[in-house]
């Protein structure tokens, strides 16, 4: 793959939060939100970033989308460093995001029609009332919002979880984006309705050759959106390849262990999980993050940080001793 | 950080505060219209007087050495002479504070614990009649201005049924001592000490029972009720002592106000306190005893909001004393 | 089809309303403030005596030709009580605007930029805080003269710090809320959002709290006027009580009805503060056990 | 024989100015040391059912008619101290979790031990302590949590807490609302294997609340599908499994992702528009009507009732007669 292709690419991506302490004293710990990262998402492509609450999954979402400054490191955006850059406006409309929670993504005091239209206002693309109107319609049946001239009416303490949901990718829609970042976009929703919002976002991702981020807990949504996956712990990136790849053998054991704690509709035995505790963000530097809750872990994770290796084609991972 | 660390911080930040009034008190002189030297000696201070004051503040020197010879004065216990009560202000505040305490100690338990009382009763029975009936009473209480409601009670108790004193601390024609002059002192003080104690009362209350009310619908009150245990036990070990933070936060802040909050009150009474010192201060423009005032004043309410502070984090185990930020 | 029906806004006017309305007090508390507010706006064109006429008789106890009787200077002490409302309602609006102001700039800007901002603004709120306003508008009264603006502006810009802490706190909380952060995503101003969709969405409790201001406002000058630093040239409530009070062991009435127009006014918008903020927070609403 | 009888059951909240229906006419039992999971999405009434079992609703909410019978008792007829002699010493419930559903101002070992003595007034200070430190370990928690606030846990060890707290006076029936809402996966998981155990090893009866269909099946041996405050399933979790009947349940599995079978093609399921705009108002019709794929003019005019179509296994659908 050529550069040229890449839409959006991280270079190290760092996001420390400090905690000072005392006063005589001024000793400065850090939060490592993210830690190292570089991804890398293809113009069309669909790809996903897997982590538990706490791995800094979302962190690393606001910084994609500039709503964080990064402690340090690069954000290249079709090939140009975005970070103090002046092309911000245009980075803005080439880039939406979806949010997690439907119910506070919208300005409660204006209706539907006022909050999706917002963007092509902020950004002067509409001059006449009658062209934003019309837009808006476009943009709501595109998402499968019906009636729409109802539900621009509307205000969205009015709506549902799952019409709020499609009303937001109708938004982000509004500017015409490549990258469309969606972070937990199903977690807030009913079983039900869940299905329908991921629906909506893949046939719009082929339809319209979009480039999509989906940030996420569940594998199962990363498994049925997107062909490429990030598993992300406590700041780093652990494994990364093809969706397909690392569902049929994965190599970390945080990934297996993810794997495992997935539960279907096909009733198994729930036996032990190879993981122990629960994401706490002490580890000393130097050491294996993963190693405090992994069963393998030894001598030398707990003085070696391991780094992310391509061990098979396009499938890196970063563990001493992944599992083959 | 350790408690001590916290403290320490907390100690710090206490005298920077008194600093700050200090050089607002500094800056309110020192930018008034006229001559600082005249309003730092008062309107009845002579020629020789306000020039000896010049002198020693050094008023005729550039700013900044002026605030430096204020805070130094200030801080070695100097707030000016008033010429009025030919006495240094501070010794004729020190005269008065027992006086004062009197008064407003005695209030302010009273009203916290009948404020509290009232609460309790109305939240428990939240929303029914006598809930609704009392609330509202306590907001036209509330609305009462207190040198106004000691008139209406010097009205009643006083002229109309001549039952009690209404001025003074002392009969001065009795000329009691020993027991019987305590016994004076008391019934002179019941009409002011109801005053400001019925003033105080509904903002115990009010904040009592909407701390009460909340807490009731909390998640664990309905923990507790599913696990069986009855209204009045859990009302007694988990609501009250999760809701009585802030009516005792109110209650701390409010003794900061121990020294002043009460003047207008003593004002009405003739009760000889820091009330009629002010009132005296005001008529006669004597600077530096209304800066004197103004300056205790301040500085208890800057230890009130330090002891609050602290009090805080001794009362709720969910107060860290650490300061982080991103 | 029109997209812009204010039926939804009507709606939850209305929605408001009824809820608002089962608060009896605050009920009570808004229609005696509208007559009130009515009688501020048309009391010169009143059938009452002029208030500063002295030609009438000194003390004289109410009477059906004078409702309130009248004071040392035989001033009549009903109309001196309907004019005081200008003052009080002035002091009171006035000085809750100034703070309200200033507390919804300042606690804005620090809530929503954070940083350096939020620093210094927050340790001026807590100095102000412990400032206590009355000795402090004595004191400025007393140097500088007591002109009903100063007052005023005294007043409002010493409390504001109540306003501000609301304000920053939800605009801290807002300021997480997904649609706040669209809007950054959608690149819309700093200006904006703070002004458009930030300030309008955190300002629910700052009018209950700016109602409560009113009324303590109105106690503050009450109480400065006692003291006799009120605006000389106005009639105040506060004067009034203070000249009353050397006469109320004869003349009981000319401190006791400008005291109970106080009372009135201050009760009405504290109940209409208190059920305001009662509809406005859920948590105090009716609910379970 | 059945140990729990819930018998036609509904309740009713009003708010400031209408009526919500949250439980109509719910009926189920439940056996000695079995699961029964209950699944609904939000606003089922799947947690308003168990508030009426613990007789904790809110004072806005009325019970407008029905039975709860335990031991030959209508537990909605009983008196308040009657009461709560059976709240937790029989029945006790794994409330919500929250960071507030313990006291956040009291130590954890003295909230465990306020109401260990509620149930054992005689207990001594010791032998409580002994019991609530026993009760923690099998709960996966370690003893030192006696001496720490809420505040000071992690989300999934609060939730441990409540299951201790649930087991403290050795129930008959727990009920667990949503026990692992809000846990990421792996604490998801882990608690719910804990819970399994615990139940095997101690044996009582457990009514499991949850919007989650997965979590449901894996751990339940019967499940009630509730939906706008009815019951319109139940079933063996097997049969329900091997033949969902009701238009909804069968929406809900089929909308189940299954980790490591990527389909090429989109899932079709049944999806209709969300039905946060209809109006209930004074609809006689199935509760599902709005939603439902195969609605008919019957399906609008009729509820269908709960009816057996195979061994233990009922449906509320007109498709099945």
């Amino acid at each position: 793959m050529t550069l040229n292709n890449t839409i959006i690419e991280t270079l190290d991506l760092k996001k420390w939060y400090t905690i000072s302490r005392g006063i005589i004293r001024r000793q400065k710990s850090y939060v490592k939100a993210v830690d190292g990262v570089s991804i890398r998402i293809e113009k069309g492509e669909a790809v996903s970033l897997v982590g538990e609450s706490g791995s800094g999954k979302t962190t690393l979402g606001k910084l994609l989308l500039l709503l964080e400054e990064p402690t340090d490191g690069k954000i290249l955006f079709e090939g140009n460093n975005i970070i103090h850059n002046n092309r911000k406006k245009e980075f803005r409309r080439k880039v939406q995001m979806i949010f997690q929670n439907p119910y506070t993504s919208f300005d409660p005091r204006l209706n539907m029609f006022e909050n999706i239209t917002e963007p092509l206002v902020v950004h002067n693309l509409v001059n006449s009332y009658k062209e934003r109107f019309s837009i808006a319609i476009n943009l709501l049946s595109k998402v499968g919002l019906n009636p729409p001239e109802v539900i621009l009416s509307k205000y969205p303490h009015q709506l549902s979880g799952g019409q709020l949901q499609r009303a937001s990718i109708a938004r982000a829609l509004s500017l015409n984006p490549e990258l469309l970042v969606a972070d937990e976009p199903t977690s807030m929703l009913d079983a039900s309705l869940r299905i329908g919002v991921l629906n909506t976002l893949k046939s719009l991702q082929k339809e319209m050759k979009l480039s999509v981020l989906l940030i996420t807990h569940d594998l199962a949504a990363a498994s049925y959106l997107t062909s490429r996956v990030y598993v992300m712990y406590l700041g780093k990136i652990v494994e990364c390849g093809d969706t397909q790849d690392i569902i049929d053998h994965p190599l970390h054991p945080y990934t297996i262990a993810l794997m495992d704690a997935v539960l279907t509709t096909k009733i198994r035995n729930l036996g032990e999980l190879k993981i122990k505790g629960e994401l706490t963000p002490n580890y000393k530097d130097n050491v294996c993050r993963f190693s405090s809750r992994c069963p393998y872990a030894n001598e030398k994770c707990l003085t070696q940080e391991p780094k992310l290796v391509e061990l098979e084609k396009g499938h890196f991972v970063a563990c001493h001793y992944p599992s083959y | 950080m350790g408690w001590k660390e916290y403290l320490l911080r907390r100690i710090i930040q206490l005298f920077f505060i008194v600093f700050i009034v200090l050089i607002l008190n500094f800056l309110i002189i020192n930018l008034a219209p006229g001559d600082p030297a005249s309003i730092m000696a008062g309107e009845l201070a002579t020629k020789e007087y306000i020039e000896a004051v010049r002198q020693k503040w050094g008023l005729n020197k550039p700013i900044y050495e002026r605030l430096i010879s204020y805070v130094s004065n200030v801080v070695h216990g100097d707030f000016g002479y008033s010429f009025t009560y030919s006495q240094s202000v501070l010794s004729l505040i020190a005269e008065r504070i027992p006086i004062t305490l009197m008064l407003t100690l005695t209030s302010s338990i009273l009203a916290f614990v009948i404020g509290l009382l009232l609460a309790v009763r109305s939240a428990q029975n939240a929303f029914s009649k006598e809930d609704i009936i009392v609330s509202n009473a306590m907001l036209v209480l509330y609305s009462v201005p207190s040198f106004w409601l000691g008139l209406v009670l010097i009205g009643v108790f006083g002229v109309g049924l001549r039952l009690l004193p209404t001025s003074g601390m002392t009969d001065v024609r009795a000329a009691n001592t020993g027991l019987l002059l305590a016994i004076d002192i008391l019934i002179h003080s019941i009409l002011p000490i109801s005053t400001l104690t019925a003033i105080q009362i509904p903002v115990y209350y009010k904040i009592a029972r909407n701390s009460i009310v909340e807490q009731s619908s909390e998640d664990y009150a309905l923990t507790f009720t599913m696990a069986g245990m009855n209204r009045s036990d859990l009302f007694r070990k988990y609501i009250l002592r999760n809701s009585l933070l802030p009516p005792v936060t109110v209650f701390a802040l409010h003794l900061g106000y121990i020294l002043s909050g009460a003047v207008l009150v003593e004002i009405v009474f003739g009760w000889p306190g820091m009330g009629r010192l002010l009132l005296g201060a005001v008529y006669s423009r004597d600077y530096p005893l209304i800066m004197g005032i103004y300056l205790i004043t301040s500085i208890t309410v800057a230890f009130a909001n330090f002891f609050v502070d602290i009090l805080y984090v001794l009362l709720d185990p969910r107060v860290k004393y650490t300061n982080e930020s991103s | 089809m029109k997209v812009h029906e204010n039926k939804n806004l009507l709606e939850s006017v209305r929605d408001f309303w009824n809820k608002y309305k089962k608060n009896k007090g605050g009920v009570i508390g808004l229609y005696s403030l509208l007559i009130i507010l009515l009688v501020a706006v048309v009391v010169p064109f009143l059938p009452i005596y002029d208030p500063n006429s002295i030609q009438f008789g000194s003390f004289m106890p109410p009477s059906l030709a004078h409702l309130f009787g009248t004071d040392e200077l035989g001033r009549d002490v009903l109309s001196r009580v309907l004019w005081g409302t200008r003052t009080s309602l002035s002091v009171g609006f006035g000085a809750a605007l100034v703070s309200s102001l200033a507390g919804i700039i300042l606690g804005s800007i620090a809530g929503y930029f954070g940083g350096l901002f939020d620093e210094v603004i927050s340790r001026i709120t807590e100095i102000f805080l412990m400032i206590p306003a009355f000795f402090l508008i004595l004191l400025i009264a007393s140097i500088y003269g007591s002109s009903i603006y100063y007052v005023i502006l005294v007043i409002g810009l010493t409390t504001w710090p109540s306003t501000a802490r609301i304000i920053r706190a939800q605009t801290l909380s807002l300021k997480e809320r997904e649609f706040i952060y669209a809007q950054k995503v959608i690149g819309s101003s700093a200006s904006r959002v703070l002004f458009i969709h930030l300030i309008p969405n955190a300002i629910q409790p700052v009018i209950a709290n700016s109602i409560l201001q009113v009324a303590s406002a109105i106690l503050l000058e009450a109480g400065l006027s006692f003291l006799g630093l009120g605006d000389p040239n106005l009639i105040s409530w506060g004067k009034m009580i203070y000249n009353g009070s050397i006469y109320i062991f004869s003349s009981w009435w000319i401190a006791f009805f400008p005291g109970l127009a106080i009372v009135i006014t201050v009760a009405s918008l504290n109940m209409i503060g208190d059920a305001l903020a009662t509809v406005l927070n859920p948590r105090l609403e009716e609910r379970g056990a | 024989m059945s140990l729990l009888e819930v018998c036609k059951v509904s309740v009713e909240y009003k708010t400031w100015n209408s009526k919500i229906e949250a439980l109509n006419d719910v009926s189920f039992s439940l056996s000695h040391n079995e699961i029964l999971g209950i699944l609904g999405e939000s606003g089922s009434g799947k947690s308003t059912l168990a508030l009426t079992i613990m007789k904790a609703l809110p004072k806005n909410a009325k019970v407008r008619n029905g039975k709860i019978i335990y031991k030959d008792k209508d537990l909605l007829n009983l008196s308040e101290s009657m009461l709560n002699s059976i709240r937790w010493k029989e029945i006790s419930i794994v409330p919500q979790n929250s960071m507030n559903s313990l006291s956040p101002v009291h130590k954890i070992g003295d909230q465990l031990y306020d109401i260990l003595k509620l149930h054992n007034p005689s207990i001594e200070k010791k032998e409580a302590l002994e019991i609530i430190k026993e009760k923690l370990t099998i709960s996966n928690l370690g003893e030192n949590i006696v001496d720490k606030y809420p505040h000071q846990l992690s989300g999934g060890m609060r939730q441990r807490v409540l299951i201790a707290t649930s087991l403290l006076c050795e129930p008959k029936i727990i009920l667990a609302d949503e026990p692992t809402t809000g846990l990421d996966v792996v604490t998801q998981y882990q608690i719910l294997k804990e819970l399994k155990e615990l139940q095997d090893k101690i044996k009582f009866s457990m009514i499991i609340i949850s919007h989650d269909i997965s979590v449901i099946v894996n751990i339940s041996q019967r499940v009630l599908v509730m939906y706008n405050g009815q019951v319109v399933e139940e079933g063996k979790t097997q049969s329900i499994l091997e033949e969902p009947m009701h238009p909804y349940t069968k929406a809900l599995f089929e909308v189940q992702l299954m980790v490591g079978r990527i389909k090429k093609e989109d899932l079709k399921i049944v999806e209709k528009q969300d039905n946060k705009i209809q109006n209930f108002e004074n609809f006689s019709g199935c509760v599902f009507y709005f939603r439902c794929p195969f609605a008919t003019q019957r399906c609008k005019n009729e509820n269908p009732r709960l009816t057996k179509v195979k061994n233990e296994h009922s449906v509320a659908c007109f498709l099945y007669g």
